[in-house]
């Protein structure tokens, strides 16, 4: 459990938070956000690196600044790309092992099984200077977890992935949070998220905006205008049928069917399907492009 | 058809493009360009002909008395010129200009390299039609024409000087042809600091640690020059020289730093192991100068230096790295 | 786990590309000092020792202490993995203190190596053992500590550490002990030179040399207040360094966009 | 008219295989250079910019020989790297002006076209200011300013939205779409963002273990056999499965809240069932649309 109590950050006169008030459950969380949003410095904070300026960060009810105890229960797999470049993976591993507090051999061990768990045992013993974008990032993940810890916070753990490491990587991911871990992961690359989890964190300029699961989502998502495409053969009768539907603000009419444009999604999709069953006009299909994340997204950061 | 409203979306360019060779002149030109701005490396220009300044200083006020005193200032510029050795002026004035002409190697080439390494530079340069060699030698070309002029002014300033002021004085006859050796002089001295600061330069990621690790290089090898400025200035402390009692071998450790090179090739070309500054010491307690070094032995280390920072930067700069 | 953060750091201080090129210095220092030791007439082999290894190799110990220091913390900023160190559970001050010494001990162990081949080359095989290795050798540990706890210090408060502590060593500190009044005690290179007890060349002869090894002025400092000062000067400023590290934030510059 | 066209090509660095036998024409157009890491697709930017030396094989890139005409394609194609890189010290509009002065141009025309490039890249504001305080989204634009500026016919995009926030991801792809549509430039695109290369290209390249695995449209990949129909409900709801197979539609899978059907008859026959069956169980059709793979799913199909 990682609480966020008012908790503000400046650096200087730059603001990094301002007065966010929120829990993390377990569970994986997307923490979301533009560039400078706030997304590092929050993880910056509950790492206990940081100090809040004003208000309360609490981990597992402890205050995290430099505290051990709270550094026993959680990874931090920061964005930064910098390592000890001189040694290889596996001693990297290690060498973070033996600090957390590990023996020699106990810390041998953990490192040997959470690079294998990361895919990277074939390729632990070379250096990391040599290291592709995607290896750093596994090395990376496989420290912070090193301690099997209860949370692990990952800034942007996909940045550089190809499309088979990010999808081993989500799956490693959903397995640890099948383990009933706290997984915090900041990303500003959408789908993925959607693909991750339900649950969000999303701020702007500092503000915490929207926090929830998919519900929240959703409900967010019937909160502003939608554009949706139907594919039809019989696009003037459809529209006529549309047009007298109050919450119907724009038909416009395309190659293969036409797009509208409605206050109230919930309400018209509840309409739609009279159209083909009791109408019997022919719905060849409708989709509508404000229908995910994304447009979520731009949608609050953008009001 | 022309439409009446501009389209300003992205449009291809049809101008004129030069050839893919001669490359690296295009970044020898920003080099300079950017270099002769800095001011503070014209000051330094200035500060390091402060022997030939003095000089001239002490010659003019020698002309205005010869001018005002009549025949007994005459007397006293005409002693004062039996003192002087032309070519040995020439020599001074580079050898006190040194340290001067190692701020400003710094100035121009520390950064020239190793911030590009950090900012990725390289790889602008070589995706587009530049080769590793065009990179170099134009960055090269950007340190050694700026520090090649930068050293030739004051000499030429000089020279000037007494060509118009002691000509009369047997200035021609002496010293008239010394500038065109002065130029190989400094072409050669300047090749080889460009050189070596190319090469400590390639080897960082910040321009401030590379200009560290030059300043260290040049700091530690001036240890020698230093060292043995030392030991005949002190060996025995009863102010006659022994320089015959110090094995040649370890007086040729003057000339192993950067400083000492310089002179030691100044010294070869002029063929004068020089003498004290300012005409002074005259007959009556010389101080001896290290002797003039074997031209082999200069060629060698020049080579060695130059060849070694030219290898260093070829080695370092990695056209393979282009992507990924 | 202490036991570890000291032994890793040593062995990362230490490391191949590290040591070359200080080994290289040492074997240097100690062969310009044995040619430089051929020029002075009418002194002891003694004297000329004492001579040049303050010139030399109490230099190295200032020297070493400034570039090692940095990797303690300042470097592991530079490079932005302090963060990594940062987020184990264990004590700040515990990270900062095991490494100090780790650093110290790396500096202690170039030094000597230096001391002892400065020794062999200057005053021969057989003698290095004289009367001035011990004292020698406390200078180099002591002087070592004091410089290590001073200039981590340094590297945690100030961002161009490395100059700093340089400048200090080689500008203020050869100042001091150049001039006459108290000025020299706050000098570690005069506790170092007051603690071994270099005898002093005869008159008129080393010049330039010895405002290089310190010794123009007079050094009222004894082993007895020497040894109790250095020990002082690295405890306090540890203190102070351990108590800066764990209470202030240690974040990789330039990222507050 | 194939862009670069590719024959026979074998590189290898030590004993490691980074291309083999390798052959493709790459396509004029919007083409996505798609692959794991280490499958040889920087080795393939490489060849086209010329830098390789390859063991066998050789090719032709724009007309210009890959193996003896290196300088020659680099001053017709333009490299927007996967790196920040800029050059330090040096405000935009005179960086941009550099690079083009460095691929040819004579210095007037190379400062005049360097202020157009900027405003085209939306920089026009920021461009006398110094490349090293650009933002993260500023220093991809430049990246691209600068592999535009000498008018390249061929431009080359390693990563061009990596490290971009999703309001920087659009207004990057969008400027790619409009270089590449309709203003004779070709364009590579080599991202990890599979829904990137969706938007911004009609046709990929799909590389791995250093062979070429596939190439064709983007359409042609995302087709799924036998033409199955993707409804996406507002919420998970189990009975909603019975009471389409009550209704005689197979249900081939659930992913979450979208269920992907097949039924009998055209889409708009299935789409009354799906209806019904909805209205039945009391739960919203949220989207139902004939099914396509995502580009995601047939890449990783492609490669196995």
């Amino acid at each position: 459990m990682i609480v966020f109590q008012e908790a503000s950050r400046w650096y200087g006169q730059i603001i990094g938070l301002n007065d966010v008030t929120c829990t993390i459950p377990t569970g994986v969380t997307a923490l979301l956000g533009l560039n400078g949003a706030g997304k590092s410095t929050m993880l910056r904070m509950i790492t206990g690196q940081i100090r809040a300026t004003t208000g309360t960060v609490s981990v597992y009810g402890q205050t995290p600044f430099a505290n051990p105890e709270v550094y026993k229960l959680i990874g931090y797999c920061p964005e930064i790309d910098n390592f000890y470049e001189h040694m290889n993976g596996f001693q990297f591993v290690e060498h973070l092992g033996r600090l957390a507090g590990y023996g020699k051999t106990e810390a041998r061990e953990r490192s040997r099984r959470m690079i294998e768990r990361v895919g990277m045992a074939d390729r632990a013993h070379k250096k990391i200077a040599g290291y592709s974008k995607g290896m750093r990032q596994r090395v990376k993940l496989a420290q912070a977890m090193i301690h099997d810890p209860q949370a692990v916070l990952l800034d942007e753990p996909l940045n550089g992935l190809d499309p088979v490491g990010r999808r081993e990587f989500m799956q490693l991911l959903q397995t640890f949070s099948e383990d009933g871990k706290t997984i915090l992961v900041s990303s500003h690359i959408l789908f993925e998220v959607e693909q991750m989890t339900s649950n969000i964190v999303l701020l702007h300029r500092g503000r915490l905006l929207a926090t929830g699961n998919i519900g929240v989502i959703r409900e967010l998502i019937d909160k502003y205008p939608h554009r949706i495409r139907i594919a039809t053969t019989q696009a003037r009768e459809v529209a006529t049928q549309l047009a007298g539907l109050p919450y119907i603000s724009n038909i416009s009419f395309e190659r293969d069917g036409l797009e509208i444009q409605t206050r109230e999604p919930d309400k018209f999709y509840d309409y739609l399907p009279s159209l083909a069953v009791q109408h019997g006009l022919p719905i060849d299909g409708f989709s509508s492009p404000d229908n995910n994340l994304e447009s979520v997204f731009r949608y609050l950061v953008t009001n | 058809m022309s439409s009446p409203i501009a389209d300003l979306t992205y449009r291809g360019y049809d101008g004129p493009l030069g050839g893919v060779s001669k490359r690296w002149w295009a970044i020898a030109k920003y080099q300079i360009k950017k270099q002769v701005k800095n001011r503070f490396l014209w000051v330094l220009m200035a500060a390091s002909g402060w022997y030939y300044a003095i000089m001239i200083i002490i010659f003019f006020f020698l002309e205005q008395m010869a001018v005002n005193n009549g025949p007994q200032g005459e007397q006293a510029l005409k002693g004062f010129l039996a003192n002087i050795v032309w070519k040995d002026q020439f020599l001074l004035g580079f050898s006190f200009g040194q340290f001067l002409f190692f701020v400003m190697t710094w100035i121009l080439g520390a950064a020239s390299i190793a911030n590009d390494n950090r900012a990725n530079a390289l790889l602008v340069y070589l995706s587009k039609p530049c080769t590793k060699a065009d990179y170099l030698l134009g960055k090269w070309l950007g340190i050694f024409l700026p520090l090649l002029l930068m050293q030739l002014i004051p000499t030429l300033f000089f020279w000037l000087y007494g060509m118009t002021s002691f000509a009369s004085y047997g200035f021609v006859g002496a010293a008239g042809w010394l500038i065109l050796k002065m130029i190989p002089i400094a072409v050669l001295g300047s090749a080889l600091s460009a050189s070596v600061i190319l090469g400590v330069s390639s080897m960082f990621n910040q321009g401030r640690i590379a200009g560290i690790v030059f300043a260290g290089l040049y700091m530690v090898s001036n240890f020698f020059t230093v060292f043995v400025k030392i030991a005949i200035l002190f060996q025995g402390g009863h102010g006659r020289s022994r320089i015959a009692d110090i094995p040649p071998a370890l007086l040729n450790l003057f000339y192993c730093s950067i400083d000492g090179i310089q002179i030691a090739i100044a010294k070869n070309i002029l063929g004068t192991a020089g003498s004290q500054p300012f005409g002074g010491g005259g007959a009556r307690q010389r101080m001896a100068e290290v002797p003039v070094p074997s031209p082999i032995f200069t060629a060698l280390i020049w080579l060695a230096l130059c060849a070694a920072g030219w290898a260093i930067a070829w080695r370092r700069v990695r056209a393979v790295e282009v992507v990924g | 786990m202490e036991a570890y953060i000291f032994s890793a750091a040593l062995r990362d201080m230490l490391r191949p590309k590290r040591l070359i090129p200080w080994m290289i210095v040492v074997v240097l220092i100690a062969v310009v000092g044995a040619q430089a030791s051929n020029y002075f007439e009418g002194a002891t082999a003694v004297q000329k020792y004492g001579l040049l290894s303050s010139m030399f190799v109490f230099r190295l110990v200032a020297l070493a202490s400034a570039v090692f220091s940095t990797a303690v913390i300042a470097q592991e900023v530079e490079q932005k993995t302090v963060v990594y160190l940062l987020t184990r559970p264990v004590r700040r001050w515990k990270i900062l203190l095991f490494r100090t010494l780790a650093s110290i001990t790396a500096v202690i162990i170039i030094c000597v190596l230096c001391q002892l081949c400065f020794g062999a080359l200057v005053l021969g095989p057989s003698k290095m053992f004289g009367a001035t290795f011990l004292p020698d050798l406390e200078a180099i540990v002591l002087g070592a500590a004091a410089y290590g706890g001073f200039f981590v210090f340094i590297s945690l408060i100030a961002n161009k550490a490395t100059t700093i502590c340089l400048l200090y060593a080689f500008g203020a500190e050869t100042m001091f002990s150049n001039t006459p009044g108290s000025l020299i005690y706050g000098s570690i290179f005069g506790h170092m030179s007051g603690l071994a007890q270099h005898p002093s060349l005869p008159d008129g002869n080393g010049g330039a040399l010895k405002l290089l090894a310190g010794s123009m002025g007079d050094n009222p400092i004894v082993p007895s207040t020497a040894v109790p000062a250095m020990i002082l000067i690295a405890a306090v400023f540890m203190g102070i360094g351990c108590f800066w590290f764990s209470e202030f934030e240690y974040l990789p510059r330039e990222d507050a966009e | 008219m194939a862009v670069a066209e590719i024959r026979g090509l074998t590189v290898q660095y030590g004993r490691f295989t980074a291309l083999s036998d390798f052959s493709v024409d790459i396509p004029e157009g919007c083409v996505g250079l798609l692959g794991p890491n280490g499958a040889g697709k920087t080795t393939l930017i490489k060849t086209i910019l010329g830098f390789v030396k390859p063991a066998t094989g050789g090719g032709h890139v724009l007309g210009a020989d890959i193996l003896r005409e290196g300088p020659l394609i680099r001053q017709r194609v333009g490299l927007m790297p996967e790196q920040d890189c800029h050059i330090p010290g040096m405000s935009a509009v005179a960086f941009v002006a550099y690079a083009g002065e460095l691929a040819g141009m004579p210095g007037n025309h190379a400062l005049r076209r360097s202020h157009e490039v900027l405003e085209y890249c939306g920089l026009g504001e920021a461009r006398y200011r110094l490349v090293e305080t650009y933002s993260t989204g500023m220093k991809q634009r430049i990246k691209l300013a600068q592999a535009l500026i000498h008018g390249p016919k061929l431009l080359l995009l390693d990563e061009p939205t990596n490290g971009l926030d999703p309001r920087g991801r659009e207004e990057m792809l969008e400027l790619i779409r409009s270089v590449s549509h309709g203003k004779n430039v070709n364009v590579i695109v080599s991202s990890h963002l599979l829904p990137d290369i969706e938007r911004t290209c009609d046709q990929v390249i799909v590389v791995a273990q250093g062979k070429l695995r596939a190439q064709g449209l983007i359409k042609d990949l995302r087709k799924v056999e036998g033409a199955p129909i993707d409804v996406e409900l507002k919420e998970e709801n189990p009975k909603f499965m019975q009471a389409l197979q009550e209704r005689g539609v197979t249900l081939l899978s659930a992913h979450r809240n979208i269920y992907r059907v097949q039924g009998k008859g055209l889409p708009s026959d299935v789409g009354k069932i799906v209806f019904d069956a909805a209205t039945a169980v009391g739960t919203q059709v949220r989207g139902y649309d004939l099914a396509q793979r995502s580009l995601e799913e047939a890449f990783l199909e492609v490669i196995r």
